[in-house]
C-alpha cells in the first residue's frame, strides 16, 4: 500500500515529551489489551452480577477456545504470507470423525484423538504439497482442500448429525474444568506459549517471518523455503485437529454443517492481532487478544439485551475500529520511535 | 416449586404406512378446514406473581418462523408483565452455542430456545442443573417433554402428521399416480422424521412412484439446487411432485424450474414451514401448490405455558394444535393475510384466562 | 555557462524524517542544458531530494521553481522524469507495458494497442543503441543488469525538460554505462538538463558540467567539473582529507592450498568454465550483462542447478544436488546482487536483517535466542560496517541505499565460511565507505578465506582484487592479475568477445 | 516460491520446436476453456438429450449469473491486491432492499434500482476509504463492511422474509430471457465485456493491475493510488447491487439470511480464473470461464445421479487439479520465453 508509506512520511512530529512517548508506545504495542481492559471495564459496570460473574467468564473461554485455536492455525501460514481456508472445513471434518470414530466405530476417546490428529497432520501437508510442490496459490489449494474436506465429512456422516449420547465422560471432561478453570482454555493458552515461543525464540519459527517478508531473500539465506512452509500448514493442520477434538467435547455431537462459520472469525481475529504486540505481523499474543476482544465485547452487547441486528452492527464496528485505533497508534509510535533515536 | 428437570419422554409419534386415495382426501378436506375450535387446556396452572425474565435463544433471527415464534413468546409475555430477552444463535451450531451460554450466564427464569437442542447439550445441562427450566420450540424432534436432551417441554406440531398431510395432499390430488421427490437437510434428525412420515405412504401406494430424497446442506442451498433440479429434470422428467421439510428451498427450485422452461402444472411443489414465499409461490400457482405451516405465535404462548407449569412442578400440557394446510383456495384464511398460520381459535384469550384465572368469554374475540 | 538561465532552482528545501533531519536548508540550481553531478555519503540526502521532486515525499519547507514557475510536486505534474534509485517494476507484466505505462500506451481508437505498445518498448532500447528484450517477457525473468537497463531507457525515452537519474550506474556493465553516457550527451545537445547521483567519481569526470556535494542533509558546495579534483570532492563528502589506503593494505603474502576448484562447469547450456582459488586469494569474476558470472557464482552456491562439472571445496567435491543451506554447512556465502528483491528484508529491523540465519554464523536454527544478546551483538556489528544512522531497532528501509548495503554485508561477513562470494558487494555505497569495506574485505582474505567478487564495477575490482577471470557466455576468456589487472585493461578485456554477449 | 523465482530467473529451458512451444502457451492461456469444452462433451455424450438440451442451459445460466457478478465484484479489488469480503452480505441486503423498497415504499421498480445501486456505490466507497484512508487491512475492513451491512438488513427486514406477491411484471423479467437466452446471462455478458475493455484496453483499467504487482512502481509511475483503490471498491459495490437486483428478480422475496454462502464461491471463481486467458492474475475472461466450468461439471455430476457429497469432492478435485495443471502450464510457458528470449 505505497500510499500508505507516503502519507506516513508526510507530516512531522513536533518534539514531544518523554513519557508522553512511551505511553504513545505502549499504546501502539498494547492498544487492543487497553481496548479488552476498557470493555471488561464498561460492561462490568453495566452487567455487574452477570458479566464478569465465574460462569459466563467460563463459558466464554470455553466456546472461544475452538476458534482461537482455529486463528492460530491460520496465522501460522500467514506468517509465511500464504493463506488457509481449509480450516472450517477441517475442524468440521476433525469434529465429526472425533465423534463418529467413537460412536460408530467404537473406538476409546484416545485412539480416535490420535487418530483424528493424524488426519489433520495428513491434510495439512497436503495443503503444503500443493502449495510448495505445484506452486498453487495458497489461497485456491485450501479452498479447494476445504471443499474435499466438507465433501468427507459428509459421506462419512451421509449428512447426518451423530448422536453423542453414549460419548465417555472421560472424552466430555475435555470440555470440562480444571479448579474453576475451563479445560479448553488451558489448552489454548498452553499451545499459545508453545508456538509464541517457537515464533519469537527459535531461528527456525522465525524464519517463517522471513520468509513472509522476502521469500526470495529468505531462500538466498540458506531458508528451507519449501520445507518451511509444509510445516506451517502441518501445524496448521494439527491444530484444527485439536480444535475439532475439543469442539465435539463441547457440542456432544458430530454435525457435519459444522465449521465454515468459523473460517472469518478465524482469520479476523488473526489479522486484528497483526496491529497489536508485535504490530505489521500476525503473532501470537496479538491473535489471542483479539479473540478475547471480540467475545467479550459481543457477550456484554448480548447481556444488554439489544436488538438482535445491533450485534450485526456492533460486530462490524468493533473490528474496523479497533484496527483503525491500532493503525494509528503503530503510526503515531513509529515517529516517536525515530524521534527519539534521533536526539 | 420451580422444577427444571423434565417428566419422562411421550410416546414418539407413529407413522402411518399407507393412505388410500379416500383416506388421503378426507385428511386433506380435514386439515384444510378453518380451525376454530380451542383444543388446548382450559384449565391449569395459574402464572406466579411478580415479574420473571424469559430469554428466548432463537436459532436465527434472520429466518422467519424463528422471528415468529419470538414474536409469540414476547406477546404472552406481556399478557402476564413478564420480560422478554431474545438472544439470536445467528444459525450457526457454534454461535447458537454462545448464545445459549449467555443465557445460562445471564441466569432467567426460564430459557425458551428454537435451536437443535442436541448441540446445547452442555449448557442445556448447566441450566437445568442451575434450576432453570429449558422449553425448546422445535429444538428436537418430536414433541413434549425431552428428558436426553434436557428439555422441560419441546413445542412442535406433530412431524408425523405434517409427512401424512403432505402425502395425503400428493396422493389426494394425483388419484394414487403420483412421482414423489423430496427435498431434505439431512443434518436434521426431525426433517429426517418428516422425510420418513411423507415418503412412506407414497412408496406403498400402488400407482405412485417415489423418486428419491434429495439431500440439500441448508448453507448450500443457493449453489446446490440449481443442478440438483437440473439431475432432477434430466433422470426423472418433467412431470412430479415436490414434498420437503423445508420450504425455505422453494424460491430456488421454483426459479430453477422457470429458467428450465417447466410449466408449473407439470412440477407441483408441497412445502412445510409456511413463510411468505410459501403464501407467495401457493397464490401466484408458482410450481408451489400446497404447504403445511408451523404456527407462528401460538408456539410461543405454548412454550410460556410449558414454563409456567414448569415453575409449578406440573408436567406440561399434552396439547398439540393439529396440522393445517394452506392451498391456494384458503391461503387467506388462519392468518394467511399477513403470510402466517395464526389458528382463529382465540388461544391467547384461553391461555390469558389460564394463567390470570380470569373467565372472558373466549368464542367471539 | 554561469549566465545559462536556470530551468530548475531549489531553496531552503527542508525535510525531517520524524525528528531526523534529512535535508537541511538545501539550496540546488539545474541550469537549462547542464548535467549536473550529485555526490555525497552515504545518507547524506540526494535521494531523499530526488523524492521530494518526484513528489514522493513532501518537504517540510523550501521552494522549488521551475521554468520560472514555483511548483509542488505532490500536486502539479512535472516534466522531470526520474530514474530511482532502485526502480520498482510489476514483475509479472510484460517489458513492453513497463515501459508503456511510463510513457502512456499507444492507443488506436480509444483503446490500447498492444502491437504497438511491443514496437515501442523495441524502438526505444534501438535509440539507446542497445539490444532490445522480448518486449512480451515478464520483468520477472530479467536479470538485476536487464532491470537496471530498462528503468533507464523507459526513462530516457520519456525526453523531459529535467531528467533525474539516481545511481542508474550501481548495479550496471561497464558496457552498458557507456551507452548510458552516450545518451545522457545526446540528450543534453537537445537541451535537456540532468541531475546525475553517483558514487563512481570518475564517471563524473568528463560527463557533468558541474558537481554538487552533499553532507548530513547540507549543501556544501557547488563548482565546475572542470575544475574539481577527486580528492577535493571527496574531502567535500566526507568534511575531512581521505584516508590514502597505500598499496600496504594488508593482503595475504603467502598463497594457501586452492580453496575452490571449478572444473568444466556448464549451466544451462552455458560453459564450460575451469578455474581455481586460493586461501587468502581475492578473485574477481567480470563480464558483459549476461555474461554468466552471476550464474558460476549462483551455481557454487547451490542456488542455480549445474548441467555438468565438478566443483571442489577444500579438496572435496561438493555434491550435485545441494541445497543452499548445505552450503552454508560447507562455509559457502554469497551476498545477492539485487538488494531489494534479493538480499533486504524490507518491513523488518537492523538486528533481523542480520541475524537471518544463525548458521551463517556457525549457529544452530533450533537454539533458544536471546532477543537482548541479538540486539547488542547488532549494535556491535552495526558499529564495525559503519550503518548509519546506528539503530539497530529501525527498520531496514528507513536507511538509505548504501547503508541497507552495508546492513546485508554485514549478514554475510563473520568468523565463519570459507568462501564468500560478493556479487556487487558494494553498489551503492559511498567513497568513503567502500574504501572501508574493502579495507574490511582484505582482513577477512587475510585471514585465510577465498572471496569471489562478481562485480560490474570494474574500477572495484582492479582496486580490490588480486586476480580477475574475464567470462563470457559462461566461459573464460581472459584473465588478469598482479599489475596487468587495472581498469583500463579489464575494460578493454571484457569487451572482446562481447559482441555476442551483448545480444542477450 | 522463491525457489521457482530464482530457478526460473536464472535457469534456461531445453530447445524445444516451435510449434510445441505454441502448443504451451495456448495451453497455459486457455487451458480452462479446453477444461470447459471437454466438459460439455463428455457430458454432453452420456446425457445426450438433457444435459446440453436448452431448459439446462438456461437454468444454469440463469442461476449462476448472481454467482458470476459477484466474481468480477471481488475480482475488482483483487487486481489491485484487496480483499472484498463484504459482498457476500452486500448482495444480501441489495436483494431484501430491491424488494423491500417495492413491497413495503411502493416504489417503482426502476426507482427501486437506482437507489440500490446508489447504496451500493456508497457501501464500496466505504471499502475504499477504510482500506485507502484509514490504512485498515482490506481483508479485515471489508470483513466489518460486511457484518454492517447484515446488520442493516436484518434492521430492515426485522429479521423478517418480505413478501414479493406484488413484485411488477416488468421487475421479474430481469429474470426472463429474450429469444430464449437468459437475461441475467445477457446482463452478465456485458459487464464481462466492459470489464474485459477497461482491464486490458484502457490506461486506467491496467494502473489497477499495476498497483497489484507493485504498489510503488504505480506510485514512482505518477498514478494516485488511493483513488484508484477507491475506484477498484466503488466498481465492487456497483456490480454487488446489480447482482442483488437480479436475485430479487429470481427469488420473487426478500430474504435477509440470503448473501453470505455466495462469498466463497465467487472468490474461488476469480482466482480460479487467475489461472487462465491472462495467467498470473485475475481477469475477467477467466472468471467467467471458471463460473461456467464449476456449474455445467456439477451439473453433469448431479445428472449421473451421483450422492450429494460428491460434488463437493468434485468442486474441490476441478479446482486443485485445473489449477495445477495451468500452474504446470504457465511454468512452461514461462520458461520457453526466457528461452525463446534468450537467443
Ligand atoms: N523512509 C524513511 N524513514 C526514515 N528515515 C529515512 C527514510 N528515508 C531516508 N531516511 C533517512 O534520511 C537520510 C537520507 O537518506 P537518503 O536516502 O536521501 O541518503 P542518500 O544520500 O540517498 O544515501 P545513499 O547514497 O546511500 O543512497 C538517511 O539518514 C536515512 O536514514
Ligand atoms: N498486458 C500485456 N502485456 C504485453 N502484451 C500483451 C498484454 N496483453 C496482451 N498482450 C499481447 O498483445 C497481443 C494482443 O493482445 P490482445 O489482448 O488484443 O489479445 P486478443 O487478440 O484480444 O486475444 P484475447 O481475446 O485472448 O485477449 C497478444 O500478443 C497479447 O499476448
Ligand atoms: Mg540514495
Ligand atoms: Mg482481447
Amino acid at each position: 500500500m505505497s500510499s500508505q508509506d507516503i502519507v506516513e512520511k508526510r507530516g512531522t512530529a513536533a518534539p514531544q515529551p518523554k513519557q508522553r512517548q512511551v505511553l504513545v508506545n505502549f499504546a501502539a504495542n498494547y492498544g487492543l489489551a487497553v481496548i479488552f481492559v476498557l470493555v471488561l471495564i464498561v460492561f462490568g459496570l453495566m452487567r455487574p452480577d452477570t458479566y464478569l460473574s465465574r460462569s459466563n467468564i467460563g463459558n466464554l473461554l470455553t466456546s472461544q477456545s475452538v476458534t482461537a485455536l482455529l486463528a492460530l492455525a491460520v496465522m501460522m501460514p500467514l506468517t509465511t504470507g500464504r493463506f488457509d481456508l481449509s480450516v472450517g472445513y477441517h475442524v468440521g471434518l476433525a469434529q465429526v470423525l472425533m465423534v463418529g470414530l467413537q460412536a460408530n466405530q467404537q473406538l476409546p476417546w484416545v485412539v480416535s484423538a490420535i487418530i483424528v490428529l493424524a488426519v489433520g497432520a495428513a491434510v495439512g501437508a497436503i495443503n503444503g504439497f500443493l502449495v510448495t510442490r505445484f506452486k498453487i496459490d495458497s489461497f485456491i489449494a485450501t479452498m479447494g482442500v476445504g471443499s474435499l474436506l466438507y465433501g468427507l465429512s459428509n459421506w462419512y456422516t451421509q449428512g447426518m448429525q451423530i448422536s453423542g449420547l453414549q460419548l465417555p465422560a472421560g472424552y466430555l471432561s475435555v470440555a470440562g474444568d480444571i479448579f474453576g478453570i475451563p479445560f479448553p482454555a488451558i489448552i489454548v493458552l498452553l499451545v499459545g506459549i508453545i508456538l509464541w515461543i517457537v515464533l519469537e525464540r527459535i531461528p527456525a519459527g522465525r524464519s517463517l517471518y522471513f520468509i513472509g517478508f522476502n521469500p526470495r531473500a529468505a531462500e538466498l539465506s540458506g531458508i528451507n523455503v519449501g520445507r518451511a512452509v509444509n510445516a506451517a500448514f502441518i501445524s496448521s493442520g494439527l491444530l484444527c485437529a485439536l480444535a475439532g477434538i475439543m469442539l465435539g467435547a463441547i457440542l456432544r455431537s458430530g454435525t457435519p454443517s459444522v465449521g465454515p462459520e468459523y473460517l472469518l472469525p478465524a482469520f479476523a481475529a488473526s489479522l486484528l492481532g497483526a496491529t497489536s504486540i508485535r504490530p505489521g505481523r500476525v503473532n501470537v499474543g496479538g491473535t489471542l487478544l483479539s479473540i478475547l476482544i471480540l467475545a467479550f465485547s459481543f457477550s456484554g452487547v448480548q447481556q444488554l439485551g439489544a436488538a438482535f441486528y445491533v450485534e450485526y452492527l456492533f460486530n462490524g464496528g468493533i473490528l474496523v475500529v479497533a484496527v483503525a485505533l491500532s493503525v494509528y497508534a503503530a503510526a503515531r509510535r513509529r515517529k516517536s520511535a525515530v524521534h527519539s533515536s534521533a536526539h | 416449586a420451580t422444577q427444571a428437570k423434565p417428566f419422562p419422554a411421550w410416546a414418539a409419534p407413529t407413522i402411518d404406512k399407507s393412505l388410500t386415495t379416500d383416506q388421503a382426501s378426507s385428511i386433506v378436506a380435514e386439515r384444510t378446514k378453518p380451525q376454530t375450535d380451542w383444543l388446548g387446556p382450559t384449565s391449569g396452572e395459574q402464572a406466579p406473581k411478580g415479574v420473571k425474565h424469559i430469554i428466548y435463544v432463537s436459532a436465527d433471527q434472520s429466518y422467519v418462523s424463528f422471528v415468529n415464534w419470538g414474536r409469540g413468546v414476547v406477546e404472552a409475555a406481556k399478557i402476564l408483565g413478564w420480560q422478554v430477552d431474545i438472544l439470536n444463535g445467528r444459525g450457526a451450531v457454534t454461535s447458537t452455542l454462545q448464545a445459549m451460554q449467555q443465557a445460562v450466564a445471564v441466569h432467567p427464569d426460564a430459557i425458551i430456545t428454537s435451536a437443535d437442542a442436541s448441540a446445547l447439550q452442555g449448557p442445556i445441562a448447566q441450566a437445568v442443573a442451575a434450576g432453570i427450566p429449558v422449553v425448546g420450540i422445535h429444538a428436537a424432534a418430536f414433541p413434549g417433554p425431552d428428558p436426553e436432551l434436557n428439555l422441560y417441554d419441546n413445542i412442535t406440531s406433530n412431524p408425523a402428521e405434517i409427512g401424512e398431510t403432505q402425502a395425503a395432499y400428493v396422493l389426494a390430488e394425483s388419484k394414487g399416480t403420483a412421482q414423489v421427490v423430496h427435498f431434505l437437510d439431512n443434518s436434521f434428525a426431525i426433517a429426517r422424521f418428516k422425510a420418513e412420515a411423507a415418503t412412506t405412504p407414497i412408496q406403498n401406494c400402488a400407482g405412485c412412484k417415489f423418486l428419491g430424497m434429495q439431500n440439500i446442506p441448508i448453507a448450500d442451498q443457493t449453489q446446490r439446487i440449481p443442478t440438483v433440479i437440473s439431475g432432477l429434470l434430466a433422470n426423472d422428467g418433467h412431470h412430479w411432485w415436490g414434498t420437503t421439510c423445508c420450504d425455505n428451498f422453494y424460491p430456488y427450485v421454483a426459479a430453477a424450474l422457470r429458467a428450465s422452461n417447466i410449466a408449473p402444472t407439470d412440477i407441483k411443489l408441497v412445502g412445510s414451514d409456511g413463510p411468505p414465499s410459501a403464501y407467495d409461490l401457493i397464490r401466484k400457482g408458482d410450481y408451489e401448490v400446497a404447504t403445511v405451516p408451523e404456527p407462528s405465535t401460538l408456539f410461543g404462548f405454548q412454550a410460556i405455558d410449558a414454563v409456567i407449569q414448569a415453575m409449578a412442578g406440573k408436567e406440561p400440557s399434552h396439547f398439540i394444535q393439529p396440522t393445517y394446510l394452506v392451498t391456494k383456495a384458503n391461503a387467506d384464511q388462519e392468518g394467511g393475510k399477513k403470510d402466517e398460520f395464526i389458528p382463529s381459535n382465540h388461544f391467547a384469550c384461553h391461555y390469558q384466562n389460564i394463567w390470570l384465572g380470569e373467565t372472558k368469554d373466549c368464542s367471539g374475540s | 555557462m554561469s549566465k545559462a538561465e536556470n530551468i530548475l532552482t531549489i531553496r531552503n528545501l527542508t525535510k525531517r524524517f520524524y525528528g531526523s533531519l534529512a535535508l537541511d536548508h538545501v539550496d540546488f540550481s539545474l541550469e537549462k542544458g547542464e548535467i549536473h553531478a550529485l555526490i555525497g555519503e552515504n545518507g547524506a540526502g540526494k535521494s531523499t531530494f530526488i523524492k521530494i521532486l518526484a513528489g514522493v515525499y513532501a518537504c517540510d519547507g523550501g521552494e522549488i521553481t521551475l521554468d520560472g514557475q514555483v511548483v509542488d510536486p505532490r500536486t502539479d505534474s512535472l516534466s522531470i522524469a526520474f530514474v530511482h534509485q532502485d526502480p520498482a517494476f510489476a514483475e509479472e507484466l510484460s517489458v513492453g507495458e513497463n515501459i508503456a505505462f511510463g510513457m502512456g500506451y499507444p492507443r488506436r481508437r480509444g483503446l490500447i494497442d498492444w502491437s504497438a505498445v511491443k514496437a515501442q518498448a523495441v524502438k526505444i532500447y534501438e535509440a539507446m543503441e542497445i539490444a532490445p528484450l522480448d518486449p512480451d517477457r515478464l520483468v520477472s525473468t530479467l536479470t538485476a543488469p536487464e532491470k537496471a537497463i530498462l528503468a533507464i531507457v523507459r526513462t530516457l525515452a520519456l525526453a523531459p525538460k529535467v531528467l533525474v537519474l539516481d545511481e542508474p550506474t550501481a548495479a550496471l556493465p561497464e558496457a552498458d554505462s557507456v551507452q548510458l553516457f552516450k545518451a545522457m550527451r545526446r540528450l543534453r545537445s537537445l537541451g535537456t538538463s540532468m541531475i546525475y547521483v553517483s558514487h563512481r567519481l570518475n564517471e563524473l569526470f568528463g560527463l557533468a558540467d558541474r558537481v554538487t556535494v552533499f553532507r548530513n542533509g547540507r549543501h556544501i558546495v557547488t563548482e565546475p567539473m572542470a575544475g574539481a579534483t577527486g580528492d577535493g570532492l571527496i574531502e567535500h563528502m566526507l568534511g575531512r582529507p581521505p584516508v590514502k589506503l597505500s598499496g600496504a593494505d594488508p593482503r595475504a603474502e603467502t598463497r594457501g592450498s586452492a580453496v575452490l576448484e571449478v572444473r568444466d562447469l556448464t549451466i544451462g547450456g552455458r560453459g564450460p568454465v575451469s578455474f581455481e582459488a586460493q586461501a587468502g586469494e581475492i578473485l574477481g569474476l567480470v563480464g558483459l550483462r549476461g555474461g554468466g558470472q552471476e550464474a558460476i557464482g549462483r551455481a557454487i552456491f547451490g542456488a542455480l542447478p549445474i548441467t555438468s562439472g565438478v566443483i571442489i571445496l577444500n579438496g572435496k567435491p561438493l555434491p550435485q544436488k545441494r541445497s543452499i543451506g548445505d552450503s552454508i554447512e560447507f562455509g559457502i556465502r554469497l551476498l545477492a546482487g539485487d538488494r531489494s528483491a534479493e538480499s533486504a528484508f524490507a518491513g523488518m529491523n537492523l538486528v533481523e536483517n542480520i541475524f537471518v540465519n544463525p548458521r551463517i554464523r556457525g549457529g544452530s536454527m533450533w537454539r533458544w535466542t536471546s532477543p537482548a544478546r541479538e540486539r547488542e551483538e547488532a549494535r556491535q556489528i552495526i558499529d564495525r560496517f559503519d550503518v548509519r544512522p546506528r539503530r539497530e531497532a529501525s527498520l531496514i528501509d528507513w536507511l538509505s541505499g548504501g547503508n541497507q548495503q552495508k546492513t546485508c554485508l554485514a549478514r554475510w561477513l563473520n568468523d565463519q565460511g570459507d568462501l564468500v562470494i560478493l556479487e556487487e558487494p558494494t553498489s551503492g555505497v559511498d567513497i568513503g565507505a567502500k574504501l572501508a569495506i574493502h579495507k574490511i574485505l582484505r582482513g577477512y582474505a587475510a585471514g585465510g578465506r577465498t572471496m569471489l567478487v562478481i562485480s560490474t564495477d570494474l574500477e572495484e575490482v582492479a582496486a580490490l582484487c588480486d586476480r580477475a577471470i574475464i567470462v563470457s557466455r559462461g566461459r573464460q576468456i581472459s584473465e588478469l592479475a598482479g599489475p596487468e589487472l587495472t581498469l583500463d585493461q579489464l575494460v578493454s578485456h571484457s569487451s572482446q568477445g562481447g559482441r555476442h554477449a551483448v545480444s542477450i
